[in-house]
């Protein structure tokens, strides 16, 4: 029951902050919104029992990637969104689109899955375990992945350079 | 205890939001960030599932979606930060001539 | 186990020759060309001589397999060579002739442009060539047949700013095209059939069937596209056309390509194929027919020309109508020798007419020379020991190879006495056309106005070689004789021409009998033995004399007759053809073949592919159709161009909309 | 928690005093003896000062910003063991509020999250100096962070686990009879060096303390803040010191392994804490010391030093102590 309650509890945090996200117009809103979401998301995880997924997810998402967002929203000093209407095409399609799409596979998957229940833990991840398997099963994607971000590094570090100037931009990657 | 139904009814809502986000957004930011948010749905349902068929690879794709996924948003904002240079605007609407 | 011979070698020198030369020739000097066309040839030569010296201690055949080039399901082509006695003859011949012929070629091609180009093409000829002969299988024999082609398209088109050598070239290789086509059948005949295409395995399967004497099965229609193909490589009736144009080459390559090596191949091909052939009668008979015929008609043709080199093409295609006449009676070892002996000297011929067209600056029409044993020595005796050889006096060369086929011809089981008739009428035809050819280059009062032109940048190099056969003697003026890089080769083949013969076809029969008799089926061993066994004793001693003589005499009376017509009563050729008519006409002008073929083939070709191909198919229905649907796709493009509004949100809107389709679909049919 | 804001209250003290007697003062003197007290008249005079509001800053966030900053700065702690088992009174307890399993990770993963208390509080207050520091400190913070971590994985390979307990454990014992086998002396010297290093930037303290800096940028991020909220950060910046502190005597300086373990239970369960307490000490001294005599870096070359110099250093430390290990092993 704990665990029921817990699991909503973070569920209902998760989706508040994803429609606080849509709902906030000034990006720095959303961007914090999207850090909550992480964080109940790290609590679910630990919840399945993958601590290390969670303990990553805090440091990687919410403590790099989004620290990100917030640099670069800072830096550009973006301001609240402007109501344009750019694209009557996503309102008419799209957006029902979705709406359909979302409520086929939530009813597919709560109707028909047949999934079972999940205690606290369920499947632990001790970092142990998962640097075994990223370093033997999943080695060559590991590596591949590497040198994917090697070159995002390298291709941002170009991008947002100044074309002209020498000092490259140092933001990490 | 839990179904686990209800993890991937979390996820799905949560991918649906970034969906959404991406289409109704102006900010390219903003756009980015739903982005995100659908990558996290993705990888509660990984995590999920992982818990359900007691496979810890699921658990491992994770990682890999998370490198992607900064691997992503390096350049993404690099990007975002070269077309407000050129252009000074944010909006997705305004960016439409698909070239700098 | 039998020792590597590194047999791939000996193709692949003259290859990286040629890459080397092609890829970087135009910034070597024409030494440092030199150097690398000679030195790789050469190379190949050395090791055919290598292989020879170790002949008798290999157990043959020799196979070596390289590596596995196409391997789908059971059916396997290797990269594998084949030695046999076969393949060494023509592995020396063509390494030998075209080593000589590449000294020569320095001579010859010393002032034209294109230096590099020219070996660069030789030493892939070589290649190629190579490939031919030593390939185990026939694929890789198709390989070497196709570069061949190639080599000679490129050869004879080497002029190619000239009008009349590119599009002989290309129709060299339009002809040979419709005999690669029957070639090509063949192969699939027997991939099919036979589930191979190596040499062992084909024959051995076809070893093992029985000879199709009562009526055309599966190995005579091999045997008759096989014949195809051999007839247009070997320019044998009625796809000769090509040889007599592919003249507009430079002589080096009349040589070598057009005279001793590449137009054999379709010879060495029936005899390598022998087996089949052994087991399909008809398909033997085709080949003695059109053997027989080619000969015949080329040598007539041959008669009435006047230049020089379409003369020497049309005694090729003779010749090569003997040796074809020799294998459509199965014996294919003489075929084999005349190749030999004919490669000799009708490649001498050949470039001693080089030297002759390089002494008169270029000029090619026999009547416009004359008298020109006096400025050219060395080609004129060279020259004379070639004519001897090809019109068939002993002791020279092609008296034994030739009396060989024509005894063949007469007593084999498969022979018959027309063939014997033709072969020696042609053998008279032979003898006189080449003497009227010598007698007019030789003899006689020049006729064309002094080529002054030509004498400045060749020394006289007519000093005294001990080693030459022939008497010294001494020319002046505008004319002059050809350097000694040219005049070395013209020595050496006119040796072989003179020599060449001496070995005996008996002799070269047993030599090759392993090869060449391995499979023959007991059909014929059987009718040799039961049906002629009276022919036998008298053949081999009175008839065999009789027949001999009968063939030297013809020789001698075409020798006369030149004499009579060309040298003695230099008008009598006119009244002949005055009386003749009609008739001279046509053997003037080749029988109107080409014309015929023009009409028959290629105007209804032209028409046909104009009318049918280009305005019907082609305009009004392809083009109509994708004009069509390009206006409709344009149409369509210009509706959903709205779409492409250039808004990510849009986009988006569409991919969430398709996603939504997408997963309507997949739930429908998932619960269904 | 007390005890915590306590320690935050003191090190303020000690600083104090430690930079006075540095800079030939005497530091606070007239609050109780030593000026013991001081902290507590701050405390006061920080609760009773107006809170002002600056016009034009964007509210929420204003307010949030210092609270975050706090909160993550105490949170860190709680994961921290302070001493081994105890059995006091029948209950054996651990000397720590909770003991997970990944306890560094959660460390690090809270402490990366403190970024944005500074980032944002740089950013609400609508000031060019504020959001200069703001971008400095965020940019600064995720740079060190890197440097940081790898320089921890070299400890945690030895150890083995991400358990702070038992990495502690497996730096018990000694060398020789007296060389205590501390990570630090267990060749993780670089390692140590660089955690300092990237500690000194993360908590953004001299010489690393470009983000306040305020010859340039008057006071960096919290220009604009003033009171309790200026107390808050002020807090939130010297718990981050001592967590970073407990951190380094945790993984690198043996934790509460002290030399002997002898006299009474009582007397056993509490010396341990109080050799965790002396290297805290020391290293808050260092780090006091190192602000009192060491200038400020220019950005640049704070960044440069980041990226060029520590991070290569971490990752060849990283490698050759992998190496090592599976060497041994």
């Amino acid at each position: 029951m704990l665990h029921l309650l817990v699991f909503s509890v973070f569920g209902l945090v998760c989706v508040a902050g994803a429609v606080n996200l849509l709902v906030q117009r000034h990006p720095i809103n959303s961007a914090l919104s999207l850090v909550v979401v992480m964080g109940s998301l790290a609590v679910e995880y630990l919840l399945l029992g993958a601590e290390f997924v969670a303990a990553v997810q805090v440091i990687v998402y919410a403590g790099a990637i989004m620290v990100l967002f917030v640099f670069v929203i800072m830096l550009l000093n973006a301001g609240e969104e402007e109501r344009s209407k750019g694209s009557r095409v996503a309102m008419i399609f799209g957006v029902p689109g979705v709406l359909i799409g979302s409520v086929l596979v939530a009813w597919v998957l709560v109707a028909r899955s047949g999934t079972g229940n999940v205690a606290v833990g369920a499947l632990p991840g001790p970092p142990k375990v998962i640097g075994w398997l990223l370093f033997h099963d999943f080695l060559l994607p590991f590596e591949v992945t590497s040198v994917l971000v090697l070159i995002a590094i390298m291709g941002a570090v170009v991008l947002a350079s100044h074309p002209g100037s020498k000092q490259p931009d140092k933001r990490e990657g | 205890m839990v179904p686990l139904s209800y993890y991937l009814v979390l996820s799905g809502i949560l991918f649906a939001c970034g969906v959404t986000g991406f289409l109704i957004k102006r900010n390219i930011i903003t756009v980015f960030m739903s982005i995100e948010l659908m990558l996290n749905g993705v990888n509660l349902s990984f995590v999920a599932f992982a818990a359900q068929w007691h496979a810890l690879s699921g658990q491992v794709f994770v990682f890999f979606v998370m490198v992607v996924a900064a691997a992503e948003a390096t350049v993404g904002l690099a990007i975002i930060i070269a077309v407000y240079r050129t252009r000074e605007t944010l909006n997705v609407d305004r960016i439409n001539l698909l070239k700098l | 186990m039998t020792p590597n011979l590194y047999l791939w070698l000996i193709p692949v020198l003259p290859l990286v020759g040629a890459s080397i030369n092609g890829l970087f020739g135009k910034r070597f000097s024409r030494q440092t060309v030199l150097a690398i066309a000679l030195g790789f040839s050469g190379a190949a030569f050395v090791m055919a001589l290598w292989i020879a010296a170790q002949f008798s201690s290999l157990a043959l055949p020799h196979v070596e397999n390289l590596a596995s080039w196409i391997r789908a399901g059971d059916f396997q082509v290797d990269f594998a060579f084949y030695l046999d006695q076969l393949s060494l003859v023509m592995l020396l011949v063509v390494t030998g002739v075209g080593f000589l012929i590449h000294i020569y070629a320095v001579g010859y091609m010393w002032e034209e442009g294109g230096f590099y180009r020219f070996f660069c093409y030789l030493n892939l000829f070589m290649f190629f060539m190579l490939t031919l002969v030593l390939a185990s299988n026939y694929l890789l024999m198709f390989v070497g047949w196709e570069g061949v082609g190639l080599a000679s398209y490129l050869l004879v088109g080497f002029w190619f700013t000239k009008d009349s050598a590119a599009s002989a070239g290309k129709k060299a290789f339009i002809v040979n095209r419709i005999g690669d086509f029957g070639f090509l059948i063949a192969l699939f005949l027997m991939i099919k059939h036979f589930g191979s295409l190596n040499f062992a395995q084909v024959f051995r399967i076809v070893g093992e069937m029985p000879a199709e004497t009562a009526g055309a099965g599966l190995l005579t229609a091999i045997g008759l596209l096989l014949m195809v193909g051999a007839a247009g490589k070997s320019a044998q009736l009625p796809l000769y056309v090509w040889l007599p144009d592919a003249m507009e080459g430079p002589t080096p390559v009349s040589a070598l390509i057009h005279a001793a090596t590449m137009v054999t191949a379709g010879v060495y091909m029936v005899a390598r194929s022998h087996v089949v052939f052994d087991r399909a009668p008809q398909a033997l008979m085709v080949v003695a027919i059109i053997g027989t015929l080619t000969a015949l008609f080329a040598a007539t043709i041959g008669v009435c020309q006047t230049d020089i080199k379409k003369v020497l093409a049309y005694s090729t295609i003779s010749q090569l109508g003997y040796m074809f006449m020799a294998c459509g009676v199965a014996a294919y070892s003489a075929g084999i020798f005349h190749l030999m002996t004919h490669a000799f000297f009708k490649g001498l011929l050949f470039l001693a007419a080089g030297s002759v067209i390089h002494a008169v600056g270029g000029e090619q029409d026999m009547r416009k020379m004359g008298g020109l044993r006096h400025y050219i020595p060395w080609t004129f005796w060279t020259m004379t020991a070639a004519t001897f050889a090809i019109a068939g006096f002993p002791p020279f060369a092609g008296f034994f190879s030739k009396d060989a086929i024509l005894w063949k011809a007469f007593s084999s089981p498969y022979g018959s006495w027309v063939y014997w008739a033709i072969g020696v009428f042609t053998a008279f035809l032979t003898s006189f056309y080449m003497f009227r050819l010598w007698f007019l280059t030789f003899f006689g009062e020049y006729r064309g106005e002094a080529a002054e032109k030509h004498g400045d940048e060749h020394v006289q190099v007519i000093n005294s070689r001990p080693a030459a056969p022939a008497p010294y003697e001494h020319g002046h003026g505008g004319i002059h004789e050809s350097p000694k890089v040219m005049l070395i080769p013209l020595v050496i083949l006119a040796v072989l021409s003179v020599c060449g013969g001496w070995i005996g076809a008996d002799r070269f029969d047993k030599f090759l009998s392993p090869t060449l008799h391995a499979g023959v089926s007991a059909y014929s061993q059987e009718d040799v033995a039961v049906a002629t066994p009276a022919q036998e004793p008298k053949g081999q001693g009175g008839s065999e004399g009789l027949l001999t003589g009968i063939s030297v005499l013809a020789a001698a009376s075409g020798l006369f007759l030149a004499w009579l017509f060309y040298e003695r009563r230099p008008q009598l050729p006119q009244e002949i053809a005055h009386a003749l008519g009609g008739f001279y006409e046509a053997v003037v002008h080749k029988y109107y073949v080409d014309e015929i073929y023009a009409a028959v083939f290629v105007k209804p070709l032209i028409d046909g592919s104009t009318r049918i191909l280009w305005q019907g198919v082609d305009r009004d229905v392809i083009d109509a159709t994708l004009d069509n649907s390009a206006e409709g796709a344009r149409e369509v493009s210009d509706a959903m161009r709205h779409m492409q509004s250039g808004n990510l949100r849009s986009y988006a809107g569409w991919i969430a909309a398709g996603a939504a389709v997408v997963i309507a679909y997949m739930v429908w049919t998932g619960t269904r | 928690m007390g005890i915590l804001l306590t320690a935050v209250a003191y090190t303020v003290w000690l600083e104090r005093k430690v930079v006075g007697h540095i800079q030939n003062r005497w530091g606070p003197t007239r609050v109780g003896p030593f000026g013991l007290l001081q902290p507590l008249a701050d405390g006061v005079k920080f609760i009773f000062k107006e809170d002002l509001l600056p016009p034009h800053v964007y509210k929420p966030l204003y307010i949030a910003a210092p609270m975050i900053a706090l909160i993550f700065a105490l949170t860190s702690i709680s994961v921290i063991p302070i001493g081994n088992w105890v059995t006091v009174l029948g209950i054996h307890t651990p000397l720590e509020i909770t003991d997970v399993n990944i306890g560094l990770l959660i460390v690090l993963g809270i402490t990366s999250l403190g970024v944005y208390g500074v980032a944002l509080a740089g950013w609400s207050s609508n000031s060019k100096y504020s959001l200069l520091g703001g971008l400095r400190a965020s940019a600064q913070m995720v740079s060190y962070e890197i440097s940081l971590g790898l320089s921890l994985v070299g400890v945690l390979i030895m150890a083995g686990s991400f358990n702070l307990r038992e990495i502690v454990d497996a730096q018990s014992g000694v060398f020789w009879g007296f060389i205590p086998r501390w990570n630090i002396f267990q060749g993780q010297i670089v390692a140590f060096f660089i955690y300092l290093m990237a500690a000194y930037a993360e908590t953004n303290r001299i010489p690393f303390d470009l983000p306040e800096a305020e010859t340039e940028l008057v006071a960096g991020y919290h220009t604009e803040y003033s009171a309790m909220k200026f107390a808050m950060f002020f807090m939130a910046e010297y718990a981050n010191m001592i967590t970073v502190a407990c951190l380094a005597t945790l993984l690198f300086l043996g934790g509460w392994h002290g030399p002997h373990h002898f006299g009474p239970p009582l007397l056993q369960a509490i010396l341990p804490v109080f050799w965790f307490a002396v290297k805290i000490f020391a290293f808050l001294f260092l780090y006091i010391w190192v602000r009192g005599t060491l200038p400020r870096f220019r950005y640049d070359q704070l960044m440069a030093f980041g990226w060029k110099f520590l991070l290569p250093l971490a990752i060849a430390n990283l490698v050759i102590t992998a190496l090592i290990v599976a060497l041994r092993a």
